[in-house]
């Protein structure tokens, strides 16, 4: 056993010895300790390096406010860089290991940073390193140069590199009552919202239910506190509308009491069971909240107050009470208020020499005085501590005489040789989460602390977070919230009885002992008390500005122990009081959440995945996938050893010269349905719908409100009140919304039905010059010939034995068919088109050809409707109807969008003979040293296998007025220029002879 | 399509349907996951002031009596149907041939019948631990307090549209999009994981 | 945040799309008053304080809805749908 | 006032800091200024800097509401670049590229301007070229930028995930080398100290509450510390355009105000010299000299004033982010916040002349104002100086969106939200 735990006592189970390890040196605990009390109970006192001056630190905290012992936790190659060591449960099989020093935390070789305090005291680097004006280091090379140094010597952690296969999840859960804290106050809580049959979650950020219970040394109803709480904590598990959350911080309050919490599942397992993720993000809606997450202790901040044995009085009682930890053997205590007298009797009790406690204050009150007595100590009241000695370990301190009304010490230093100062500077409430809206926290003079702001959400609060600070009145206070929270009135309360140690709340208002040397404020910062001055002096006299000024509270511990010391430092300064100077604001979270919780089941998989009915034939047939938005679609069906071009050029001359066929599936469909569909129609697009026959089909184009083109397909009317509308692939949901709006918002009266059936149909467009032999060897039940299925003509029969729905219409140019049958059959049906097609040369086609076939024949898609061009700048203007109005139609004729210099729609033949690349620009005249003076730019380009040239579309400016005039594509990006000749986006049968047939 | 179709349907699950017993099972299975593969599922709507009539129709068709209020449903006997939006139903039926006996049933007067049979796919979640699972993708209250036996609600998982229908005391039916069904199913598996899961 | 669909209950943030300032007045479809377009098409009112906006319920019933909803506080004073459909009523 | 240079520090250093003198004075309003700029943030502050220094007109007033900085200036993520693919943008963004370059100096205090390169991914190569569209139209008009390869980003960023089986696998990327970050708060106490050190009063805790108005025109404002009159007014509040307009009678503008939320990770060693940003969805990162991952990605959607924001955005940031580096999963979110931005009908700000006589507008900043400080501060005091805009701001007026001449980087229309 080692002399630092206990004989006996604390709630950790001696029987069983956990091995793990802290920068590789092996170290053994208990089930129930935390990483920090395991390393405590080994004698180890020194734990990492402060930020900025690489100090030596030890553990000043017990909880979720240490700011000092940082750690690196190591799975596997996973990293989880600066968790506070004493929120690691350990296991076996724990590596941990220190950061922020170099070569090892003994010896720190950035630690001669402390050398040079005063010159880089908070700010310095606004006032330097601004460099030469002229030669290479001018303009922001000098500093850059610097901050390469400084970046590597900040920065506490390393993080990974390599994918961390951890599961995240996320958990959506309600109730009526949300319980945060399970301290004496919010045990008492939700039993008692339970007990009137509301459902009640209980979370607490400790592994262990019962917060100050578990060490506080008090009895309830004549048992242990730590007792009274595991027995009330079993009576809810017990009852089935309360869910327990240990290991659970709530971090976020949201709007609509919606509140975010993190559950670590697993992290205190050395192997989490089968599907068992690390992290659970909950997102808990409440209907109210109770607020029980009790107080923190402050540290004082006096010379030496960060060395490594200096500790927060509550700190040390828990790890004596709960952890059976002895922080030292030689103990002084110091203080500003009755609650520290506690400390030092739990560890009076637990083995230590209490060599005397030191209490800021002149007069003291005969109980505390009696209670001191108990712990057989030298009392020192109306003193103070002006000095704490030693490097990696605390070796002595020195005591002064202090008067409290006007901050002086006086009178000779005395030493004390300790090897553990115990402190407290009083406490304050954990407000964070009714904060968190922004609203003002309010002072308590009576008990030097920030009280929570009025509620600007569903909660009530009970316990030390609303400053009431002893047990009774937590449990009291529990109780009334309890039944609050869920609009029970008050009944009986059998309140418990305690025995708790004597003190009353509050302290004096002393932050500080003003005296020569480095006092600590934001311990992991390095942000001293001489930093708040200074930045007083250069006018950063905003808490605000004072934070930012020095980063004090920036920390990984947001300031939890060190925001109310600074600011009452600054008020001092300013000659003001507390309140005048505020608080910084809170924010989410509470403390620091993994990411990968909040990426929950979305870590290693960000988007789901569409897929077309067609989707594992495409696969099968060796179909290159090519993600489009969330969907998947073959990109080229690649034969072994083709490029890509040469694989679309094949499949688009096959295509051209007998048969292709494409997967459409994706072309976004939407179902418009009743009396006033043609009226719709009507209204959103710019041409005519209503005068559409049924059985017909006709090409549609939509602007957005104010006139520019939003997207554009062919519409089919399948019956008098029944269309099926069709979308680019990339706007079905936009265009889908933008109806839904029109119909919900703007033209109530009309009676239509909008539905995505986007995924009833499969769609395969087979088009090429046998594309009509094919379908004719293969469909039942209709003809297809001219007569039955003329251009824009629609016929219904099967495939296969399966009912299809065939459209006449072309994107390739050819003569061509789009043939949709229910999704689950569409395997089956484009299985029977290719059978039937083997003979008659039909291949299957990829994007890429789709791609080179629409711009041989000019056809636009989003590269050209880019949200800002217009339908005239698209050639589309035949569209736009004059006979009615139209959405779009009273704003595009604004000066703007019909300017001669608007970008339009042109053709670009390469004339060097070269591939042109999209994203080129057009020049007129070509500088490739100093590119300037473009048109316009490449919106798709290809390799056109019918006229044997690579050409693109583009957007130039005066676009037609250039046709057949002479250019430039000017790419510096890829270092391609060349000749260009601007002309006709028709590149290929203008007159449409081979899709007409 | 009023006479049924012999050629097979092919599920867009098929590839990735794993029978058996999953994840965390040793201990027995929280849940079990199943396609139901109904024959036909139709949207319906109705023109506003024509919901009872709407009501009616799903009746005389199916034989199910819907409940008032929004997303109330039914669900019996192979046949289910639910509230989903003012005014819209979903209606379920393990046989083939529902829209075309709605289109007979319904008027353009009442509102419009949509068949969705191929286009959404319906996933079952069955099991003590169904609404664990459920409330790891969707924020919504699964509790049946809340969510009544026979209920609809609409709503989604990121980019995931799903209507979700309690069919049992701890069972749900959840419509997908079927594009989206492979990599739903894929997550659900994924998040049953931890409970134990049975694919039937 | 929660919302309130008038079909749906409380729901998530996440299921709702912002379609902004609900005070807006389209012209009639064939006006030629430009001025009356580009306030309809550009012009937000964007007051702190209570603000009558649309949402959608994208993620559920898809109904739009008329939010009154305070810019500075986010509080949800009510939330009506837009058209005539009542809530609570199948 | 003292100049700040590394022998300063020295001195200083020896006799304790006793000697440091405040950054900027805490003048009393006076009854009358030549200008008033309403608002004390990067560009109300580049504004009063630039009237003093470029046109000598040092009887300025920068009325602030709350402590100095308290805006968008202090909140954001601080990156600065100029790769803007529509004409006007790009001239006015390296303008203002230029200006950083000598900012330190120009001012005598270190904004940290750090050309450590901005990176977007692409995704796809319709991405890609769509980047090479705006890369080059960069390179048009004098800026720089170069395209990458997934082998050549993995050199640059070793925890990125470039594997062919990412769901949206790296097909590449856009680098601008000459952009990177720059110390948000120091560019608000430079301008300050700078504006302050030519004879502009910084005003702060005053709050404008209304306009003095003689008829039509503008004449002064009335504060929370009493009535200011002004030749003329200048209002370049961000996000607060709205409210402060509503005070003028104006009470619709093509601005809508959203919350974007912002983020920073705990201090971590050096892991990310470049800021990167991912194509498919909305998420940037670039990491401080701190050693805290700074990060953001889409606005809320909803109009707010209140600088804070709700769950699914932050979600959704930190999912795109481990998507690029899915190493980050057990590093720690240390702080979120929220800025109000002043988004606009086509995405494009507004530095102009009116809406009414005396005043003078800046706004329509969306969440990008603040990389373009310095060239607003310039192009908006040379609007007020000579009542007329300078070439690169001309482009920037209110009517443009009547007349049809939008500049709409992203082609979303009128839906500020999208931009
Ligand atoms: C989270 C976030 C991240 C961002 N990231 C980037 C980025 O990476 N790169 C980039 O270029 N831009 C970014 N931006 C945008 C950029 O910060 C802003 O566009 C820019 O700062 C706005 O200009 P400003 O500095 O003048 O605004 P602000 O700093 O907001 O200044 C306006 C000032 O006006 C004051 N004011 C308001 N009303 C009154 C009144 N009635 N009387 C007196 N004073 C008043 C305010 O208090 C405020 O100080 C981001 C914004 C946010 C919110
Ligand atoms: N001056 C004093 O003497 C003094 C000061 C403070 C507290 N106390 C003691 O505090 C007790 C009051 O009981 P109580 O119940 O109010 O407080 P408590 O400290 O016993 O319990 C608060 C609990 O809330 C948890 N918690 C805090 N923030 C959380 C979050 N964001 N998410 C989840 N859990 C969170 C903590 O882990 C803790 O377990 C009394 O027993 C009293 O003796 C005394
Ligand atoms: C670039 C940048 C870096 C930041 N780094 C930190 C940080 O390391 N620690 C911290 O607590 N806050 C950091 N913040 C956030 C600020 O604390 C603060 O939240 C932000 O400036 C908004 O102010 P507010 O929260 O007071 O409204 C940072 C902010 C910015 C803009
Ligand atoms: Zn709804």
């Amino acid at each position: 056993m080692s002399p630092r735990r206990t004989e006996q006592g604390g709630r950790i189970d001696r029987a069983r010895t956990i091995r793990f390890t802290f920068d590789g040196a092996a170290y053994s605990g208990h089930p129930g300790d935390t990483l920090a009390s395991a390393l405590l109970a080994n004698g180890v006192s020194l734990f990492g390096r402060s930020f900025k001056y690489h100090r030596p630190r030890g553990v000043l905290a017990a909880g979720v406010d240490e700011p000092n012992a940082l750690v690196t936790i190591l799975r596997g190659e996973a990293r989880e860089p600066n968790i506070p060591a004493t929120m690691v449960e350990i296991h076996d099989g724990l590596v941990a290991e220190s950061q922020n020093r170099f070569p090892s935390l003994s010896w720190d070789v950035s630690a001669v940073n402390q050398l040079a305090g005063p010159l880089i005291s908070g700010g310095f680097y606004y006032k330097t390193f601004m460099g030469p004006i002229i030669g290479p280091l001018k303009g922001t090379r000098f500093w850059m140069v610097c901050e390469r140094f400084i970046r590597r010597a900040a920065g506490l952690g390393r993080a990974g590199t390599v994918p961390d296969k951890a599961r995240y999840e996320r958990m959506n859960a309600f109730c009526d009552v949300l319980v945060v804290g399970a301290g004496p106050a919010g045990l008492t809580a939700a039993k008692a919202a339970a007990e009137k049959g509301a459902r009640v979650i209980l979370a607490d950020l400790e592994p262990r239910l019962g917060g100050s219970a578990n060490w506080s040394g008090e009895v309830i109803d004549g048992k242990p506190a730590a007792e009274w709480a595991a027995a009330a904590v079993n009576d809810l598990r017990a009852v089935d509308n309360v869910r327990l959350l240990p290991r659970t911080t709530v971090w976020g309050y949201y709007d609509g009491n919606t509140l975010a919490a993190l559950e670590r599942v697993s992290d205190h397992k050395q192997h989490p069971a089968k599907g068992e993720p690390r992290h659970r993000q909950w997102t808990i809606r409440a209907k109210t909240v109770v607020l029980a997450t009790g107080a923190l202790e402050r540290p004082l901040v006096f010379p030496g107050n960060d060395r490594p044995g200096v500790m927060l009085a509550g700190a040390a009682e828990r790890y004596a009470n709960e952890f059976g930890v002895l922080p030292g053997q030689k103990v002084a205590v110091f203080t500003n208020n009755d609650s520290a007298y506690r400390a030092a009797h739990a560890l009076k009790q637990a083995g230590a020499a209490i060599v005397a406690i030191i209490d800021v204050r002149a007069d003291i009150s005969a109980d505390m005085l009696d209670f001191a007595g108990k712990a057989e100590t030298e009392m020192l009241p109306g003193h103070a501590v002006v000095a704490a000695e030693g490097g990696r370990k605390l070796t002595g301190i020195k005591v002064q005489r202090f008067d409290a009304a006007s901050g002086t010490v006086s009178g000779e230093p005395r030493s004390v040789a300790v090897d553990c100062l115990l402190m407290s500077g009083g406490w304050s409430p954990a407000i964070h989460l009714a904060s968190q809206a922004g609203a003002k926290a309010e002072w308590n003079e009576a008990l030097q602390a920030f009280l929570p702001p009025k509620p600007t959400q569903k909660w009530t609060g009970a316990g030390a977070f609303t400053g009431a600070f002893s047990t009774d009145e937590a449990i009291e206070q529990g109780h009334a919230a309890g039944l609050a929270a869920c609009s029970a009135g008050r009944d009986h309360f059998d309140a418990p009885a305690i025995e708790a140690a004597p003190g009353a709340p509050g302290s004096e208002p002393v932050f500080e002992i003003q005296v020569t040397g480095k006092s600590f404020v934001d311990f992991q910062h390095d942000v001293t008390a001489e930093d708040v001055r200074l930045a007083h002096r250069e006018g950063f006299v905003s808490v605000e500005h004072l934070k930012r000024y020095t980063t004090l509270g920036m920390a990984t511990d947001q300031g939890k122990t060190s925001n109310v010391p600074g600011l009452a430092i600054m008020a001092a300064a300013l000659g003001k009081a507390i309140p005048q100077v505020g608080t910084t604001r809170f924010r989410p979270p509470y403390s620091a959440v993994s990411i990968g919780s909040l990426a929950g089941e979305r870590h290693g998989d960000l988007k789901p995945e569409r897929l077309t009915p067609m989707h594992d034939w495409h696969i099968a047939n060796g179909a290159t996938m090519y993600s489009a938005g969330l969907w998947w679609r073959p990109q080229i069906y690649g034969h072994a050893g083709e490029t890509v071009e040469q694989a679309y050029v094949r499949e688009t001359k096959g295509t051209r010269g007998t048969a292709g066929i494409v997967d459409v599936s994706t072309l976004g469909k939407i179902a418009v349905q009743g009396p006033d569909a043609a009226e719709l129609l009507d209204r959103v697009y710019t041409n005519m719908f209503s005068t559409l026959a049924v059985g017909k089909a006709r090409y549609g184009l939509m602007l957005r409100e104010d006139g520019l083109a939003f997207d554009d397909g062919t519409t089919w009317r399948l019956g008098e009140q029944d269309f099926l509308m069709t979308t680019t692939t990339a706007n079905a949901g936009k265009v889908m919304q933008h109806l839904e709006y029109f119909l919900d918002v703007i033209w109530p009266e009309l009676k239509v039905t909008i539905t995505s059936v986007t995924d009833q149909w499969a769609g395969a467009a087979i088009g090429g010059p046998n594309a009509r032999a094919i379908l004719a060897a293969c469909v039942e039940g209709t003809a297809v010939d001219n007569a039955a299925l003329p251009f824009m003509g629609i016929v219904h029969g099967e495939i296969g034995g399966v009912p299809v729905m065939i459209c006449r219409l072309s994107f390739s140019g050819e003569m061509a068919f789009e043939v949709y049958c229910g999704a689950d059959w569409g395997t089956h049906v484009w299985e029977t088109l290719m059978e039937v097609g083997k003979p008659f040369g039909l291949v299957p086609y990829g994007l890429e050809a789709l791609g080179t076939m629409r711009i041989e024949k000019g056809h636009v898609t989003g590269a050209e409707i880019d949200g800002r061009t217009t339908a005239r700048d698209l050639h589309l203007d035949w569209m736009l109807s004059k006979k009615k109005p139209f959405v779009g139609s009273a704003m595009m004729d604004r000066e703007g969008l019909v300017a001669a210099d608007r970008l339009q729609l042109v053709g670009i033949v390469s004339l060097d003979n070269r591939p042109l690349n999209g994203g080129a620009h057009i020049v007129e005249q070509l500088d490739e040293e100093n590119p300037h003076g473009s048109i316009g730019h490449i919106t798709a380009c290809c390799y056109s296998p019918s006229l044997g040239k690579y050409i693109a579309l583009a957007l130039v400016e005066g676009g037609k007025a250039r046709h057949g005039s002479r250019a430039f594509t000017s790419d510096p990006l890829r270092g391609r220029f060349g000749p260009v000749e601007i002309v006709s986006h028709h590149f290929f049968d203008p007159e449409g002879s081979r899709m007409h047939g | 399509m009023a006479r049924s179709i012999e050629i097979e349907r092919l599920s867009p699950l098929a590839q990735v349907y794993r029978a058996g017993p999953h994840g965390n099972f040793e201990d027995g299975v929280g849940v079990a996951l199943s396609e139901p593969r109904p024959g036909s599922i139709v949207q319906l709507a109705a023109w506003p002031g024509e919901e009872r009539r709407m009501i009616d129709a799903i009746r005389t068709v199916t034989g199910l009596a819907l409940p008032d209020g929004a997303g109330g449903g039914v669900s019996e006997g192979g046949k289910a149907a639910f509230g989903f939006a003012p005014g819209k139903f979903t209606v379920v039926d393990e046989k083939d041939g529902l829209a075309a006996a709605f289109a007979k049933a319904i008027t353009p007067a009442i509102g419009t019948v949509t068949d969705l049979s191929h286009g959404r796919t319906v996933i079952r979640i069955e099991g003590p631990e169904a609404e664990w699972v459920l409330a790891k993708f969707f924020a919504i209250d699964f509790s049946l307090a809340a969510f009544p036996l026979g209920a609809g609600r609409s709503t989604t998982h990121h980019d995931v549209f799903a209507q979700i229908q309690r069919t049992g005391p701890d069972r749900f039916d959840v419509h997908v999009f079927r594009s989206f069904a492979r990599s739903f199913w894929t997550a659900l598996c994924h998040g049953s994981e931890e409970v134990g899961y049975e694919v039937a | 945040m929660l919302i309130t669909c008038p079909y749906c209950g409380p729901r998530d943030l996440s299921e709702f799309t912002y379609q902004g300032d609900g005070n807006r007045q389209r012209p009639a479809p064939n006006s030629q008053d430009l001025d009356a377009w580009n306030a309809y098409v550009y012009d937000r009112q964007n007051p702190a304080g209570d603000h009558n906006e649309i949402w959608q319920h994208s993620g559920g019933c898809r109904i739009h809805i008329r939010v009154v909803r305070n810019t500075l506080t986010h509080a949800i004073s009510s939330a009506v749908p837009v058209r005539g459909h009542h809530g609570g009523k199948a | 006032m003292a100049e700040y240079s590394a022998l300063a520090l020295l001195k200083n250093a020896f006799n304790g800091n006793k000697d440091w003198k405040p950054a900027w004075r805490k003048p009393q309003p006076k009854a009358s200024y030549d200008v008033i700029v309403v608002g004390g943030g990067g560009h109300g502050l580049a504004t009063a800097y630039y009237l003093a220094k470029e046109h000598g007109i040092t009887n300025v007033a920068v009325l602030e509401k709350g402590w100095l900085g308290s805006g968008n200036v202090g909140r954001n993520t601080v990156t600065v670049r100029s790769n803007y693919l529509l004409p006007p943008n790009t001239r006015f963004y390296e303008y203002s590229m230029k200006l950083w370059e000598n900012l330190s100096h120009d001012l005598n205090y270190n904004v940290m301007f750090s050309q450590r390169g901005v990176l977007n991914l692409a995704h796809s190569p319709a991405q890609f070229d769509d980047y090479a569209r705006r890369g080059n139209a960069m390179r048009h008009q004098g800026a720089d930028s170069e395209l990458m390869t997934p082998a050549e980003i993995k050199r640059l960023m070793p925890a990125i995930d470039i594997s062919g089986n990412a769901r949206f696998p790296i097909y590449g990327g856009l680098m601008q080398p000459r952009a990177g970050t720059a110390r948000h708060d120091a560019v608000a106490w430079g301008y300050a100290r700078g504006a302050d050190r030519r004879g502009v009063d910084i005003v702060e805790n005053c709050e404008v509450t209304g306009f003095l108005r003689d008829g039509d025109r503008i004449v002064g404002v009335s504060t929370s510390r009493g009535e200011i009159r002004a030749k003329k007014v200048a209002v370049a509040v961000a996000g607060s355009t709205g409210r402060v307009m509503q005070l003028a009678g104006i009470d619709r503008l093509p601005i809508e105000s959203h919350v974007l939320q912002a983020f920073v990770t705990e201090s971590l060693k050096p892991f990310l010299d470049t800021v990167v940003t991912f194509g498919m969805g909305h998420c940037y990162i670039n990491q401080s000299d701190k050693g805290g991952l700074v990060y953001g990605g889409d606005i809320d959607g909803y109009n707010s004033y209140a600088q804070r924001g709700n769950l699914p955005i932050v979600e959704d940031v930190m999912a795109e982010m481990l998507a690029m580096f899915p190493s980050l999963s057990g590093v720690r979110l240390l702080r979120s916040w929220g800025g109000v931005c002043d988004m606009s009908m086509d995405g494009s700000p507004v530095i102009a002349k009116g809406p009414l006589p005396g005043m003078y507008l800046n706004c329509g900043w969306c969440y990008g104002g603040f990389k373009a400080t310095p060239a607003s501060g310039f192009c908006f005091a040379h609007t007020i100086a000579r009542d007329e805009p300078h070439d690169l701001n001309a482009a920037f007026t209110l009517d443009r969106f009547r007349r049809g001449i939008l500049i709409d980087e992203k082609g979303q229309g009128a839906t500020p939200r999208l931009h």
